[in-house]
Order: structure tokens, then C-alpha cells, then sequence
């Protein structure tokens, strides 16, 4: 009990500093906190990045494995987007199967990579109908602090872009890269007292009624985008959060993934 | 994922000679089952859908109840052999998600403070599938809400839209969304001209999305007077 | 609390109604309620029946797919039955994995159909030892007012007379229509105070100690009997019980199975 | 699924030279278990079965207390190297019914409202099976509730009969059961002369059927008897 | 509440007869409880039996299988071993998945076999890389009166040396007996108030802070040891235990496995 | 499993030039998250691992609470990217064993008593391994505790010892553990000189036991120094 009272006082708090045109941690309501990209990270991975937005931190590690096709793409690679929210990382998550928030964010960024058509899939048959790579991107999540959704995806990309295809270790031959043709970048944005605030920290997430994932590619246009919860949102305020997550993108592309 | 030499538009019409901004026909029948407190049968073109609501009741177990409102739940499942391949009883990742951003897409209409400490049950079940049947899901949930005289602000009216041969369109089919190029389902609360639920799959220029929804806000108003009617049928029955 | 009360309040209500003679709506011990039977009602199935019996309602729907023979039936095909008790159905379900309730429902509609042989499995053999048809009934419960063996076993026979076999979709050949030899049915009575009330509605099967489900043949042969709940029964009133039910089943094949 | 050629029956005997109307023999122990409040190791023919009780003891969760009455639960599980083909460890669907029709089968003579919001655990493990296990269960079931001191109007005794080669036959081993026409396990409380458990597969006539119950009735008083005595004894023992 | 209560008076009287010089069942700290071995009781299974240890009973089974090698060794055998800990042997046993102490119990026994190397795996190859016999060792506990580790070990190897292997239920050809070339046995010991008890009972082990399983083999050697519970303990009582635990091991092995 | 060929010892040196009784390079870092109470990040040559500690917290379920003491809680869990095969998410039963023994390995010093009703949670990822991370996972744990302030006796210290080549040497890395001959993870509470957790696999004799055990005691002393250093750093930045 005593704990949700604190949530009701943090989450009024952020609502009047927003509402004074302020944020917690100072910044303006369409900066980043600070983003730092570290990639080969994990050994054992054929690719891998820490993100870390802020105080929220996220490993992602990309692995390959051949494996059977679908029925329907004999000839395309398969990739499976996986995300954990590890009890490690916040006192809200819990162990266990994945719960509807892990499975969305692992959805959303998948949506993001598979819209834009990063991977060029049909380059990672080995056999058809019988045997194509299967990237495994798994997002593990070490710290909450909001927003693991850009994290997750910026991740994700920068992973996809180092990993090595490991021909050797299944005594294959081919090209050791993947073919990476666009670089999908995921802004999410919420709306707090009818303003829009870029990349929301934890508690800016649980003050908000509502927020909305843009992903958005080289030539600017969406590869993917979902509103979260339990408010609703106008047509133009969608329209201007468009308008900025495919600006947001843009910058932060140039700065980590070029 | 388009299969070779597939054109989903001929001579400005789509292979089921629809325009570009037609609904599939559309049936809805209010209070079909006895057992549940609200109930809604929703046809969309060849979906079949059928939503139940049970509640406000009490929430077990008893440390998920919320002090101050109703807990609304919500639940996607599709039968067995609603698709070609026959699904395999259970959640999964798919539904997991679908179920998430329902629920989000109706939660705003519902008057929870009402009725603290309970819960509110929705169950969706999808027994015929052919593209669209989380749209036709929200929908029908929104009236056996209604249906089950849960206090609500308004309705949820809920379509896609998306991209195929590079026009977008209003409520693609499985044909179309199969081999398409986005496909971006929304809801809406239409006397607010607000939006509720928002997801895009594939790629689309900002253009593109900005007709879309405009286009997918115009069906919903649609929509939101065929859910009237079918209440306000209901109840002059009875 | 008070829940439980309602319940009991019920119980005594039908069971007082039964020894004055009377049902909750008026019909006689041996009668059915009304039954509607509709085939053909899924598209996507192979195929598909929705039976009412009263406000009961159950929608059935049968796939089949080619997968393995069971190794010591190689020439064989596959039944499997599953019934879902989804919770839209009634506000005892709830939603979660198979319980006694939908395990015993699957399992009772299966083993009358398989005790009738009324599929002729070794038709559905592709290739032997390896490749076999799957039939899969899918039993899924819309609304549940009391006597959901008897509708779906219903729905289920139904399903098979109209099901066409999919060979083109999996690049077969071959006959397209099941071989069905034989017509269970299945007719569920409860003991209530000492009478037989044949297809109990859901408040009867709560008053009931006891039930017997008997599911018989054209031939008047039994293909499969349970009884349910903690009540015990006399040995004459199960003589009597499979008396009716042969009887009633007879009455249901010649009107919906003919 | 009987096998090409196999005779179960030859010159009026069973494969394993029994008589129609004759049962396999069988083994019981009283009070065979530590840790358990009752218990009973039951054999039937190469069907070796142990049971166990525990309770009346608490039970949780809290919600699930019956206020009037205990509850009865009751698991049957198979040893992985009870059959042929090593079991999964772990409940499936065929377990879990069998746990269903045999707590049903012993309900009726528990005198559960003498412990109300208690359970009682009955715990059948099959450690080698030959058709018949459930049957068998029931029996040590019945016979480790009186050992755990449950309150009980009278034992339950159960039994199968089945049709092989065309004759009604007593308490089929597996060879018969898996090449015969039809199974079908009972469960009476014999001074009662009342059914509590039915269960039919296969295929019989409606005479075969009533000529099989008198048999497994018959069967069961004989059983009733083994299973009075093994209880009289193990008390004569303390 | 009532039962917490008794349960610390059980672990009080236990841990004063120690000190005392005692033990419940009078024995000596060094002595086990009788000890009976039975092989050959399960029909069904390749290898079997039944082990008690005072009141402890076990009842461990061999089945073999032909399956898939690991990639990593395609010409051996497999052994899977896996305890039950089934509701019928204990108060504190629970329904459901293994929980850590059975999944503990199945590693520990495990180990000591692997470790040992008793079983020549090599030559439980069938066809290189494609079919290997599956050992499948599962223990089944039917009563719970303290140290399940040494009895399950005991009834492990005791079933493995009558193993016969099913070559002609899958049509096979070869040996028929496992190549057993090392007896491993199990000595638990506890430390209750500074003293080494061997052979726990079931409130010796709740009234021990710690204990200790060694597993040691004919010649003297060590295949396993698993340290158990939150207490610690000095250097020179696990050495003395390691002691004590081979000399024990070489009695049962001498009494039951030659 | 020894590879063919493979040799261990080279000139009394390991594959990667390391003597018999040296550990791999040890990195600590002390409150490395920000959401959690206390953690540590760890690297053990080129094992990552990183602990968190969340409480003293409420427990639930209620009834699973002890009157008496905290109840500890210890979870390993392997990120799937952290081995050359793809682990799969959740739970296996290697990781439920190392989470009772790890968890079993720092009870001793945790003074539970001061927080009855309360559970405090541990939890340790491991990013990268290489054989040893249960080793690290305590090493691990233990300064995360600390770091979350939660009152204990001492620190515990974790490394393994093997045989290779018939050698006794201590904390294998991948190659020796997988072509080595035995394996022992220890714990212990370095100032009491007493051991908290004992695991052994493969084969030893009694005197290379020994000799591991007091190889392994040792080392935990040189860890405890750079756990302690770790701390004092830590709490000397604050």
C-alpha cells in the first residue's frame, strides 16, 4: 500500500513538472538522454551491443543457427526476436515465461527490423526447403529506467550490423556478413498533460496515459510503429509524434549506426 | 512476402471487387449467448468472431484486486481450426499481444472507478479467420461491453488499413494482406475523434500512413453507427 | 458466499421440480430440448457443425493434416479430439490449460467414436509407416447450458460425414470424402430423486448425483459409456438408463444424421 | 487393433488358462508405507499397484476450502517403467480422467462433512501395469483410506469385464485388452449394491453389456471380501 | 503453526540425543539403518529395484530406448536420469514438475555413475551420428524416512548390473548385457552439533545444519560429492567425511553388489 | 570426453600459459544498476556475470512467509547468447540445481533473522561464459549483497578446482573443464575458514581431493581480498 502511495506521489510529480514545462532529470521534452553504443561485446554471440539510454541498459546478442525454413519461404532465413525482462532488472519484473510486456517489446522491435527488410533474407538459404539460418536476436534487459523499446531496437541493429555468420562452426562456406540494407530506428514518445516527451524514463512511462513507438528508416519512411497504453490519443498529436520520431531517428542514426 | 505475378489491383478495383475505401460487409448480432452477461457475434467479410463479457465480478486472487477500480481483462483466442493450418489450443506470443492492445483500446471508455476491488471480463474467440480479426475482435467487444451494461463513455470502433500494389486501402482480406506491402489496424473512439489503438506492420511513407489513417478514421465512423444500430435493435426487442 | 447460496437455492429448486413431476421448462423427463444442427459453418475446416440443444451451444470443426502413423498402427490414421471449455463459454471456465472437465469431454466424444469404428482408418494411411492423415476434432464450446457430450458428439459426426479430405493442398491425390461406417450417438441422462431425466440442461447436471452418458450404434451396439459425478447407482437403473439411451439415440440419428 | 491371427480363447480357457468368470490373482497389504496416514501395495495379476493417504489436513489454498465438507482428491500416476514404452513422467489426459472417475468412484462413502475446509489426499502410484490399473487403484485406494482411519459408510470394490473373441470375459490382462472388442471398468460399493464408477469402450450389445455387469458385480463382491480380510488382519496384527 | 511447533521439538530432541551420544533408533553414529536389496521386481522394466534403507524405500528403473546421440559424442550412449518425488512418499512432497530437491536427488545419482564411468557408453552406439541406446534411469520414491541419495544410488547401479538390453523389441542384434565396469556407492553423512552421523533419517536431516553425499568406486576413488543445506563446514570434517564415506561404500558394496 | 590428442599441460604451463595454482584475471565493479538494491558486475577471465539483490522485500504468496527470518531467494540464469549453442530462455535443470547450491552457499552469513515475513531476492545473469560461472555467480552475489546493505557475518568467496592431464589444478576455463578429468566448485566464509558449498564431478582420488580442496581455500582468499577492495572502493567513492 505504502508503495503505491509513493507511485501516485512520483507519478503527480512528473505530471507538474511537465505541466511547468520541465522534466526530472532536466532535459527538453524532445531530448535523449544520453545514448552510449558498445558493440562485440559478447564473445560467445555473433554479434552483439550494450545500449545504454540513460540509466536503462540493454544486452542484445544475435546468434545463428541453421535450421528447417517455413513451408511458405522454402528459400528465406527465419529470424526469431526474443526479449527477457530478467528480475534483475526492475522490482516490477518477475521470473518466469514471458509476460505480455516482454512479448510486445520483442514484437515491436521485430516489427521494426522485418518491416523495413534489414536482412535481406533470401541470402541466408543453405538448402532449400531444408535448411536456412535462423537468427536468434535476444534483447536482455539489465536495467529499467523507460523506453527499453529504443534501446532493444537500436541493439538490435547495431548487433545485426556486426554479426558474422558462423559458416565455420557447421562446416559451411559462403559470405560471412549478413546483408544489412536499411537501418530501422525506433523513437517512442509519450504524451503527459497534452505535452509530447521523447525517449520517457520509468517514471515518466507511468505518468503517462499514453505513448507511441515510431520506426523509421534511411529514406524516411515507417517500417513500424504501436501506441501503448491505456489513453487515447488524437489525430494530430499522432501526426506531429510521426513527424518527430522520423526526425529523432534521423540523428541518432547518423550518430551510432554509420 | 508476395507471391510472384500477384496483382491485388485490377482496372482500380481489388480481387474481390471491392474499391479502395469499402468495408467487407459487415454483420453484428447483440446478446447471443445466454450464459454470459454480454455477448456480440461480429462478422467481417469471412471473419467470424464472437466476444463475451463477463462481470463486474469479484477479482481473485485477491492481491491483483485494484482499491480504486475495476481490473479489465481481456482475452484473444483463436479456435483450432479457424485458419488453414489448424492453431494449436493456447496462447500464444501473437495473441499475448493482440489481447495486450485490445484491452489498451478499450480501457479508455470504461467507467472502472465504478467498481473497485472487481473484475471485467472479456473473451474473444475467433472462429472463422481471414485477416482483420483483431479489429473485428475490439469491435465486437466494445458492444457485448455495452451488451453487459457496463458503464462505458462511448463505443471502441476499431479497422486496418494498408498498402498493396502500392495504393493504400481500407480493411485488406488475407489475400491482400499476405501478399501486401503494411497493414496498420487502429481503433477509435469516434465521438472523440481519438485514437485508442495504433500498430504498423511493413513500411510506409509518412504520406501513405497519414492517408491511411484518415481513410481507417472515416470506416470506423462507419462502423460506430452499425454498432448502434445493432444495440439499439436489441433492446427495441426487448 | 453468496454464490454458493444461489447454488444451493437452485439445486433445491430443480430437485423439488423433479419430484413433483417437472422440469425447469416444462419438458418431460425423457425429452430433449430443442436441437439445431447447421454444417458446413467453417470455411477454413475440412469440416464444421454448430449444434444447439437448447441454449446449449457447441461449434465443432475438423482439420486434418498428414503426419506420422503411431508405430505399432503403421497403415493407419490418426483421430485426436480436443474440446476447448473456453471461459466465454461460462463463467465456471476458466481460461488455461485442459482440466478434468474438457479432458473427460474430449476423451468420452473420442471413444465413442472410436468404438463405433466409425472411421475407417486404414483409408487414411499416405504412406505406410511414414505418412498418415491426422484427423484433429476440435471441439469448441460457445455456450454451456448442461449436456455438452451429447452436442458435441453430435457436431463431431456430423463434421465427419461433411469433411473432404485436402489432397490438393498438400499435393496428394486420392479419395477426398472420410469413409464413415457407422453413426454414434451419445445420449446423457441424470438421476435426480430417483427419476432418469434424459439431456440434463446445466442447473440439472448441479442437482444431479449422478449421470451416464451411453453412446450407441445403428446397429443398437454400445460404443461407449461413462458415468459421472459422486453419486453411486442402482444396477436396474442402469439397465433402464441404457434402455433410453439406445432408444433416444436412435430417434437423434434419424433425424440429423440421415 | 487386434493383432492378425491371435486366438484369446482355446478350448474355453483364456491365454493365460483362467475361465471366463475368473480373476487374477491378487495380493494385498495393509499399512505398507511410513510416511503416509493409510496405505495398501495391491496386486493383480502383473499389475502392481501402491496407494496412499494423507489427511485430513489443511488445505490451501484458502479459497478452495469447502466450508461444509472436506475435499477428496485423488492422483493416479504411472511409473515411467511401469509400461512397455518408458512413460513421460507427469500427468496427461489419460491420467488425469482416471484420477477424475476414481475419486468419483469413492466419493460416496467418504464421510467428508466430518472435516470440513480439510483435503484428503489419495495418492495411487502404478509401478507395473498388465490392463487394469485403474481398477486396481481404486481398489488400494479404498483399502489405504480405511487404513489412514477415514470415516467411511463401506470399501469400494472395482473390477473390468470384456468381450474377446466374442465372449464376456472377467478382468482382461493387456494381451486381451489390447486385442479385444471392448473394456469396461466398474466400481461398486458392494453392501449397497450400487454403481460408482462406469466406464465403456469398444463395442458391445446391449445383452453382452448387461451379462458383463452382473460378471464385474459378481467379481467385485469377491474383491470386497480380499480386501475386508487384509484389513482384519493388519488390525489383528496391532 | 501446530506443525512448525512440532517440527522444531523433532529437530530439538534430535539434536539433544547427539549430544548425548545417541540417536533416535539407537544405532551408532557410523551405522547405517538395514539395508534390503531386491532386483528384478519390475517385469516391464529392462533393469529394476527396490532398495530400503530403514523406513526409506526407493524403487529405481531401467528402461532403454533407441533415440538420437548428442552431436558432440555421436557414438555413445545417453543416460538420462530423473527422480520423482512423488506425493505418496511424503507429507512434504507436492504434486507437480520436479522441484530442486528431486531435480538435485537425479543429478547427484547422476553424477556418481557418469563420474565413475561404470557404463562404457561406447558401446551403446547403434549407428554412428543416427541411433544410440537411451539409458533411462528413473527413481521413484515410495517412502520418505531421510537420505534418498545413497538408496537411489544403491538401487541405480544394483538395476544397471541386471540390465538386459532390448535388442529384439526393436529388432535388433548385439549384447545384451550393459558393460558395468564400476560399482559406485553413496555415503551420506549429516553434522548434527559437531558430531558426523552416516545414514541420516528423515529428522536427522532436518535437525543438520549440513551434510555431505560422497560417491566413491572400487578402487578407492571419488566420483561425486554434493554438499547439502545452509550450513557450513570446517576443512577437516569433510576430510573426515571423505574418509568415513569410502570405507562405508566399500562395506555396501562388498554386502550388495558383488 | 577428452578430445583426441588434446594436451592440457604444456611445460608445466596451461594452454593459456597459467600455473596450476592461478586464477584467471578477476574485474569487479560494485553497483552497477541503478533499479536494483545492490549489484556487482563480474568478470572471471572471460566469464561476465552481473548480480542483483532486490530487498528486503514483502513476500508473496503470504502463506510461503517464515515468522521467523528472511527467506532467501537465489536465481542463475543464462542469458541465451552467453554459450556457442543458443540457450534456450527459462529455467533447465542444471540452473535449478546451481540456484539451490549458490543460494545454500551464502544462507550461512546472511543474518535472516533481522527481517522476519521478508524475502530477499538475488539474482544472477550470466552474459558470457566459460566455465566457472556458478563461482562467479556467488562471488558475484556476495558483493552485491553487501552492496544492498543487507546485514551479513562475512562475505563468501567461490572458485573451482579440477584435474587435468593429471594435474590438480585450479579454476578451469572451457577447454580444460570439457577435457579435463574432475571438477569442484567450493564456497567459503574466508575468516571462519569453513565451506558452504562442495559440488564434485569426474573422478579424483582421496589425496587429489585433498589437494584441490586446500588449492581451492586459498584461492578463496586472494578473492575475498579483491571482493573486499571492491567494496571498500566503492563505499570510499560514495
Amino acid at each position: 500500500m505504502g508503495l503505491e502511495i509513493m507511485e501516485d506521489v512520483r507519478m503527480d510529480y512528473v505530471y507538474n513538472l511537465v505541466r511547468g514545462g520541465k522534466r526530472e532529470d532536466g532535459r527538453g521534452f524532445l531530448d535523449y538522454r544520453e545514448i552510449k553504443l558498445e558493440t562485440g561485446v559478447i564473445k560467445r554471440a555473433e554479434g552483439s551491443a550494450r545500449v545504454k539510454i540513460g540509466n536503462t541498459e540493454v544486452l542484445v546478442g544475435v546468434k545463428l543457427e541453421p535450421g528447417e525454413p517455413f513451408p511458405d519461404t522454402p528459400d528465406k532465413g527465419v529470424i526469431i526476436t526474443n526479449a527477457e525482462l530478467v528480475p534483475l532488472a526492475s522490482p516490477e519484473f518477475e521470473p518466469g515465461p514471458p509476460n505480455e510486456d516482454s512479448v510486445q517489446l520483442a514484437r515491436v522491435v521485430d516489427r521494426g527490423i522485418r518491416g523495413s527488410e534489414a536482412i535481406d533474407l533470401s541470402k541466408l538459404c543453405i538448402e532449400e526447403g531444408e535448411k536456412v539460418w535462423i537468427i536468434f536476436i535476444d534483447i536482455h534487459v539489465l536495467d529499467n529506467d523507460g523506453n527499453l523499446v529504443d534501446a532493444a531496437t537500436l541493439g538490435a541493429v547495431a548487433s545485426l550490423l556486426e554479426t558474422r555468420i558462423p559458416n565455420e562452426r557447421y562446416g559451411l562456406t559462403g559470405e560471412d556478413t549478413l546483408d544489412i540494407r536499411d537501418r530501422p530506428v525506433a523513437v517512442t514518445m509519450v504524451e503527459i498533460g497534452g505535452e509530447i516527451l521523447v525517449d520517457p524514463s520509468y517514471n515518466e512511462e507511468n505518468a503517462a496515459a499514453s505513448g507511441l513507438t515510431v520506426i523509421s528508416n534511411e529514406d524516411g519512411s515507417i517500417s513500424g510503429m504501436q501506441k501503448y497504453w491505456s489513453g487515447s490519443i488524437e489525430e494530430d498529436k499522432i501526426a506531429e509524434m510521426v513527424e518527430i520520431g522520423i526526425e529523432k531517428a534521423g540523428e541518432i542514426r547518423r550518430e551510432f549506426l554509420e | 512476402m508476395k507471391e510472384d505475378g500477384i496483382e491485388l489491383i485490377k482496372d482500380g478495383k481489388r480481387l474481390d471487387g471491392r474499391g479502395f475505401d469499402e468495408l467487407r460487409p459487415i454483420k453484428i448480432e447483440v446478446g447471443v449467448l445466454k450464459r454470459a452477461d454480454g455477448s456480440c457475434y461480429f462478422e467481417l467479410g469471412d471473419n467470424k468472431v464472437i466476444a463475451a463479457v463477463y462481470g463486474p465480478r469479484e477479482m481473485h486472487p485477491r492481491h491483483a484486486q485494484d482499491a480504486k477500480m475495476a481490473v479489465l481483462k481481456y482475452r484473444y483466442n483463436m479456435a483450432p481450426f479457424s485458419v488453414e493450418e489448424r492453431k494449436r489450443p493456447g496462447p500464444d506470443r501473437r495473441s499475448v499481444e493482440i489481447s495486450k492492445i485490445s484491452r489498451e483500446a478499450l480501457e479508455p471508455v470504461i467507467l472502472k472507478e465504478y467498481y473497485p476491488k472487481t473484475e471485467i471480463d472479456v473473451y474473444v474467440e475467433i472462429l472463422q479467420s481471414d485477416a482483420g480479426t483483431r479489429t473485428a475482435g475490439i469491435n465486437a467487444a466494445s458492444v457485448a461491453l455495452a451488451d453487459a451494461g457496463i458503464p462505458m463513455r462511448d463505443l471502441v470502433s476499431s479497422v486496418a488499413v494498408g498498402k498493396i500494389d502500392g495504393e493504400v486501402v481500407l480493411d485488406l482480406n488475407a489475400v491482400e494482406d499476405n501478399n501486401g506491402e503494411a497493414d496498420m489496424p487502429i481503433a477509435m473512439i469516434v465521438r472523440r475523434n481519438t485514437i485508442t489503438a495504433l500498430q504498423m506492420d511493413g513500411r510506409m511513407t509518412k504520406e501513405e500512413f497519414e492517408k491511411g489513417l484518415k481513410l481507417a478514421m472515416n470506416a470506423c465512423r462507419r462502423i460506430y453507427e452499425l454498432q448502434r444500430t445493432a444495440l439499439i435493435e436489441r433492446y427495441s426487442e426487448m
